[in-house]
């Protein structure tokens, strides 16, 4: 039981990582209808900086708002010099284009930090672990995740239904010719929305790289994790990815944690290891493919 | 002006570039509006210039005395393949698939797995009916097309009841599926993949030969090529491509445009088992780095590279990736830095492909 | 076409489309008779473009039925009721940009003559696909037009085609959904009589906002104010119906 | 050829040139006389062709792999056993498609005369095969699947850095012989993972908790770890290659389960470029190499001095194999004086392994793939703050794989 709660929890921290990620990507998507691959590569990009920010300066707050900063104008950039063109091509163009970008990234991060992964550790204040329940020992930066997570699930749910801001993205992942009428300046609102995506994959970044190994490609693992979140919850809605978020993650763990022993009970040892692996591997695919079977355009879909 | 008497040939050739004005499909009574112009368009003239080029290649080679050049452009026309197949349902049908690689991946593995087998000895399968392993091709390839056709069509059936990015998300979904299944198949070498000790016979050629294997890459090419160019002229690929622009028309037009769309996907899929097995072949080795979506994502670029819904273009796009990639990495490690913002540059500047580009432009 | 002996090609009863609070259509009646020209008019969000939906079998309908020629046909999908003679055109224009003209009503045409799996024969050589098609555009007048790009037709040209590839369906009942919208006067007039001469051949539900064209081509109307059918009637009775002034001419003409 | 010629970039370059030029037709004669011209000159260096990873996350693993052997190179200036050699470099990114068709240039385009690197094993079980049928000798630095040791073993095929199963059996066998009454194992759902779960089983005597195998992508290892704590093992061993094993030490550190159940691992997990990434969370961790910058060997403190001198850096596993694989070569070529025409005489100088390995002892069983003697190590923090490893004691003497059996040379 407490091996299971424990479980729920390693699900819940894995979901909030995701749902950094699917924010930010699925209002890129919805509002300005553009598939952009190169999302990993700001999550990317956010771990290494805060990661030789935090190398030079042992300041892991230093390191978050350098990386947050940094990423945000990186995606600001990067967002006026090619994607403006992009939002007027269809997706495959897209695609390509931002498929590049991240072939591009990769190898830029190995030539400025070098090949091998980063150092990245968790600041002291929040190493270590605690005991929630007697027995159920959590790690302290995990639950701090989990929190940040939180945070930014309110912070984004206050932004988008009590700002000015807020009316012209949902005004704008529903209807676009609404914003031009609401005298929104869509170029300026795109650009602080793309910003915005930017900053928090870095968020995802930074909360990432002392949990894993910050290194070229990281971003790909996730990327294709939270694009099956963003689809599962519906494009356009945050709503979507933070229901997404969490049931890919606390599907992905459970099956992980759990599916292997379920395989052992029908199968002999060695073939049951192997089959509970592949089975939970492909556990989230399936997931994705039931939901769009039975709802083609996600759990909460944005725009009819 | 003179009602000009087209050939059929004459018309199917015109009919290459679906996108152009399609100014020589004229019925009787309409005047030919080009007629003092070009006869032959500038798709045409690099149609028979590619296929020239490719047919006279290796007679250039073995004056230079570079075989591995030979090599190089078989697997250039093998990836072409694959590309025009994906091509069939992502130019013409407007199906964004990101799962390509999968089928690729089965005619790949068809083609390991047999030869395993014939290696061994063993059977194919002793169950329900005992199946030896064969080494021809022209046993081998026909099932490998077939397997990758039916994984098509039960994908398909199942993706195409959404669209957009939700298709392109669950056509990923099952391909990442087989490859996960693949990956884990140990008793066909898991991640590490398998060897094929020789390349498969075909009706007594020595492929093992790279002349010979080139000439069978060059024939399976002209005939993918020949039958998609059919297949978009005919009353299919009308439907396809209408269903591309405006699928609700179709369906109010009375096409059961899911039949039709399933069925490109399937046609699809043959395409790209077909170029599975010739890799394979190629290689003499399988893994299932085939069926990973990077394969799918790399299949999409180099039909968009060359130019999406042209018929040449991705088979130049499937050359300009492959050779591109070999001689930046040959010049520098670090050529994803040079790779990367081509890909930008050709999305910004040079819209519908490579090839795309260079017909696009000589139309009015 | 059809054996039975009812008069009306279209009968629908009591249809009801809702979209969560708003119902669209609300327990409609539209009845059109062979051979007849039915006008549907009615203020903007009245629910036309729904009921001319639900009838092409675009969208289901939540109640209701709807019977052509006698057949009941509530639930049949729409590439069927186009091959019983049912079709639709579209209010926003809906034809093959990329095709050339001759394409999009030879796909029309394609559309009448059995399956489409047919991989080999060119189909821009096929006299069978390629005679009916040029017949449907010489009937509305674009003849001329054939090798053009669709994408590259004049607005009033392009409303032209997507007539002609209705026609080339070979319906016995067209749909028409505002086809001179955005037209000017002249290409206007042009339409008229281009409904004029398709008058008598087919039965004809239409949907149009120029009034002077509604009630010089049809038989009867019918007034659709918030789903509901107001009344029916010829132009003449409409005209001086208090109701339709109240809830429809009064504004049109304010 | 200019003495700089290991040099990577200008060799490729002509490489390049060559390969583009065929479509200028004109070029033809141009290239026709050059190739006379090179069969002409009598000292034409010996081609070296070495295929490993530079690029994606495998990539500092590739770039110790070439320096290595670069620096061998360079210490003979620019020949190895005195014999010049010409070493063209690539990149097969991890992938062995790319691999493979990198090995089709070197030996077709390129005409090389010996490969060598290979850092995966994927990448090896597509490129190898089809050198050998060319007739090539292929001096494998690393990767080293069972097969090559078994059933495939090849006349021409040498591997200089170990067997895959290695490592792990070393650690089996320590965990044995420290008294680990139950143990749990971790590693990737591929072939080199269960093959190494099948080396460390074949020495550990003790009771097998639980054997999981992780995604081949999986970067948070929670789950695992819970899993973990709620099995209460007396040991973990985990091989992990790369970056993931980075993500799993890190995690497994942070969990607070380092002083709970003591963690083993395969030397792979523990160089010192990965370090420098884990930190204080691989302090103190036993496990398991070959090599390491202090043995006493002969030669081994002067090629990690000289390696830091030329890279900055401390050389890894990876580094010393291939300088060794370098150093072979040179014995080899020394012993045929650049001749390669006679293969039998090849075979015999590489079998003879006549160079002194910064390991200590060394020579090839039968099967072509090293006897030699395996450590284990600790990860101590220096004084400069900076991690290493420490040798602790020598678990096997004079080991040899478990396929050797299997190979009919």
């Amino acid at each position: 039981m407490i091996l299971f709660l424990e479980q729920l929890l390693n699900g819940l921290q894995f979901g909030v990582m995701l749902f950094l990620m699917a924010s930010g990507l699925t209002l890129v998507f919805g509002i300005m209808n553009l598939v952009n691959l190169a999302h990993g590569s700001f999550y990317m990009i956010g771990a290494f900086v805060a990661a030789a920010i935090v190398a030079s300066s042992g300041s892991f707050v230093l390191g978050l708002l350098g990386a947050l900063l940094a990423t945000a104008i990186l995606g600001i950039a990067v967002e006026m010099l090619i994607f403006r063109v992009l939002y007027k091509r269809d997706h495959l163009e897209q695609i390509l284009a931002t498929f590049g970008i991240i072939l591009f990234c990769n190898e830029a991060v190995q030539v400025i930090w070098g090949k091998t992964p980063l150092f990245f550790d968790i600041p002291a204040a929040l190493s270590g672990s605690v005991e929630l329940l007697p027995g159920l020992n959590y790690p302290l930066f995990r639950i701090g995740v989990i929190g940040v997570g939180i945070v930014v699930a309110i912070f984004l749910y206050l932004l988008i239904n009590r700002t000015r801001l807020g009316m012209a993205i949902r005004a704008g992942s529903s209807d676009r010719e609404m914003i031009a009428a609401l005298g929104v300046n869509i170029k300026l609102l795109y650009s602080l929305v793309f910003g915005l995506g930017a900053l928090l994959a870095a968020l995802a970044g930074v909360m990432a790289g002392p949990i894993l190994s910050v290194e070229s490609g990281m971003g790909e693992s996730i990327l294709i994790l939270t694009f099956v979140v963003i689809v599962i919850g519906g494009i356009g809605s945050i709503k979507g990815a933070l229901a997404g978020a969490v049931l890919v993650g606390v599907v992905d763990t459970l099956g992980r944690a759990f599916m292997p022993e379920l395989m052992r009970m029908a199968l002999s040892g060695g073939a049951a290891d192997s089959m509970g692996a592949a089975l939970s591997s492909i556990l989230i695919y399936l997931l994705m493919a039931v939901v769009l079977i039975f709802r083609p355009r996600g759990l909460f879909n944005a725009s009819h | 002006m003179q009602v000009t008497k087209t050939t059929t040939l004459g018309e199917t050739v015109a009919l290459n570039e679906p996108l152009a004005p399609a100014s020589s499909q004229q019925h009787g009574k309409v005047q030919v509006s080009h007629g003092t112009g070009r006869r032959w368009p500038l798709s045409r003239w690099l149609t028979l210039l590619t296929f020239a080029v490719l047919l006279a290649l290796p007679v250039l080679l073995a004056v230079l005395d570079n075989s591995f050049l030979l090599t190089l452009v078989s697997r250039c026309m093998i990836y072409g393949i694959a590309a025009i197949s994906l091509n069939l349902i992502l130019g013409y049908g407007g199906m964004l698939s990101l799962g390509h690689a999968a089928f690729f991946g089965i005619g790949a593995y068809v083609v390991g797995i047999t030869a395993q087998n014939f290696m061994y000895g063993t059977a194919l399968m002793e169950w329900p009916f005992e199946l030896a392993a064969s080494n021809d091709a022209i046993v081998v390839w026909p099932v490998a097309i077939l397997l990758s056709a039916l994984a098509a069509l039960l994908i398909g059936a199942i993706s195409l009841r959404t669209s957009g990015v939700y298709f392109l998300m669950l056509t990923l979904a099952f391909a990442q599926m087989i490859y996960f299944i693949f990956v884990s198949l140990d008793q066909y070498g898991g991640d590490d993949g398998m060897n094929l000790m020789s390349r498969n016979t075909l009706l007594g050629l020595d492929l093992d030969n790279d002349l010979t294997f080139y000439y069978v890459c060059f024939g399976c090419l002209l005939l993918i090529y020949l039958l998609v160019q059919r297949l978009i002229a005919a009353r299919f690929g009308m439907v396809l491509r209408g269903c591309k622009q405006n699928e609700q028309r179709m369906q109010a037009m009375g096409f059961p445009t899911y039949r039709y769309r399933l069925m490109a996907f399937a046609l699809a899929g043959a395409g790209a088992g077909l170029a599975g097995a010739l890799i394979g072949n190629q290689m003499e080795y399988v893994s299932p780095n085939l069926l990973h979506w990077k394969m799918s994502g790399e299949l999409m670029v180099m039909v968009l590279l060359g130019g999406l819904g042209t018929l040449l273009g991705p088979l130049w796009g499937a050359f300009a990736f492959l050779l591109v990639e070999d001689v930046l990495s040959g010049i520098t490690e670090h050529w994803m830095l040079f790779f990367g913002p081509f890909l930008i540059l050709v999305v910004l500047f040079a819209k519908g492909g490579i090839y795309g580009y260079l017909i696009r432009k000589e139309q009015p | 076409m059809s054996t039975t002996d009812t008069p009306w090609a279209l009968e629908a009863r009591g249809l009801v489309k809702r979209y969560g609070q708003l119902v669209a259509t609300d327990h409609a009646d539209i009845c059109v008779a062979k051979g007849e020209l039915h006008a549907l008019i009615g203020p903007n969000g009245a629910g036309k473009t729904t009921l001319i939906k639900q009838l092409s079998g675009e969208i289901f309908s939540d109640q209701g039925q709807i019977r052509f020629h006698g057949a009941d046909i509530t639930r049949m999908p729409i590439h069927q009721r186009a091959h019983r003679g049912l079709v639709r055109s579209y209010q926003i224009t809906s034809i093959f940009e990329e095709m050339s003209v001759i394409d999009n009503v030879a796909l029309a045409v394609q559309a009448l003559q059995g399956h489409s799996f047919r991989f080999w024969r060119p189909a821009a050589s096929d006299a069978r696909l390629r005679e009916p098609a040029f017949r449907c555009l010489e009937r509305v007048r674009l003849a001329h037009r054939a090798s053009v790009l669709a994408g590259n037709l004049a607005h009033g040209e392009k409303r032209q085609l997507e007539i002609a590839m209705t026609l080339a369906a070979e319906p016995s009942m067209l749909l028409l959904d505002e086809p001179m919208a955005g037209m000017s006067p002249e290409e206007s007039g042009q339409m008229v009589e281009l409904l004029q001469a398709l008058k008598g051949e087919h039965s004809i539900l239409l949907v149009e906002h120029d009034m002077d064209a509604v009630f010089s081509l049809s038989d009867r109307l019918t007034v659709l104010v918030y789903g509901k059918p107001l009344v029916t009637g010829t132009a003449a009775e409409i005209r001086n119906d208090q109701r339709v002034r109240e809830a429809y001419l009064g504004e049109e003409a304010a | 050829m200019p003495k700089q010629s290991y040099v990577s970039n200008p060799s490729r370059f002509s490489a390049v040139s060559q390969r583009l030029l065929p479509g200028l037709c004109g070029a033809a004669l141009v290239l026709a006389g050059s190739s006379l011209l090179s069969t002409a000159v009598a000292a034409e260096p010996v081609k070296l062709g070495m295929i490993t990873t530079l690029s994606t996350k495998g990539g500092y693993l590739g770039e110790d792999m070439r320096d290595g052997f670069k620096l061998a190179v360079e210490q003979g200036k620019g020949s190895l056993g005195g014999i010049p050699v010409e070493l063209l470099v690539d990149d097969d990114a991890g992938d062995p498609q790319k691999g493979k068709q990198i090995a089709e240039r070197m030996i077709k385009s390129d005409k090389i005369d010996m490969m060598t690197g290979i850092m995966f094993s994927n990448v090896a079980m597509a490129v190898v095969p089809s050198v050998l049928k060319d007739g090539l000798f292929f001096v494998g630095a690393n990767a080293a699947p069972a097969p090559f040791a078994g059933k495939m073993c090849n006349p021409n095929y040498f591997n200089v850095a170990y067997q895959n199963d290695n490592m792990h059996e070393a650690m089996g066998e320590y965990l044995t012989q420290q008294g680990y009454k139950s143990v749990f194992l971790i590693a990737p759902n591929y072939p080199a993972g269960k093959d190494a779960l099948t080396g460390f089983k074949r020495f550990y005597k003790g009771e097998v908790k639980q054997e999981v195998y992780t995604k081949l992508d999986q970067s948070d290892y929670a789950a695992l770890i819970s899993q973990i704590r709620a099995d209460k093992p007396d040991a973990v061993f985990y091989f992990l290659p790369g970056g993931l094993g980075v993500n799993f030490l890190k995690q497994y550190d942070q969990a607070g389960m380092k002083s709970e159940v003591k963690i083993f691992g395969p030397g792979f997990s523990f160089d010192r470029r990965l370090l420098g990434a884990v930190g204080a969370a691989a302090e103190g961790v036993m496990n398991s190499s070959e090599w390491n910058d202090d043995l006493p060997a002969a030669g081994n403190a002067e090629f990690v001095q000289a390696f830091h001198t030329a890279y900055g850096r401390y050389p890894t596993l990876y580094a010393a194999q291939a300088y060794d694989a370098a150093n072979l070569i040179g014995s080899a070529l020394k012993q045929v004086d650049g001749k390669l025409d006679d293969k039998d005489a090849v075979r015999k100088a590489l079998m003879a392994a006549d160079f002194s390995s910064v390991r200590g002892s060394f020579r090839f069983n039968t099967n072509h793939h090293p006897i030699q003697d395996i450590y284990v190590r600790q990860v101590i923090k220096l004084d400069d703050g900076s991690y290493a490893n420490k040798t602790v004691s020598k678990v096997f003497e004079q080991h040899q794989d478990a396929y050797v059996s299997e190979c009919k040379l």
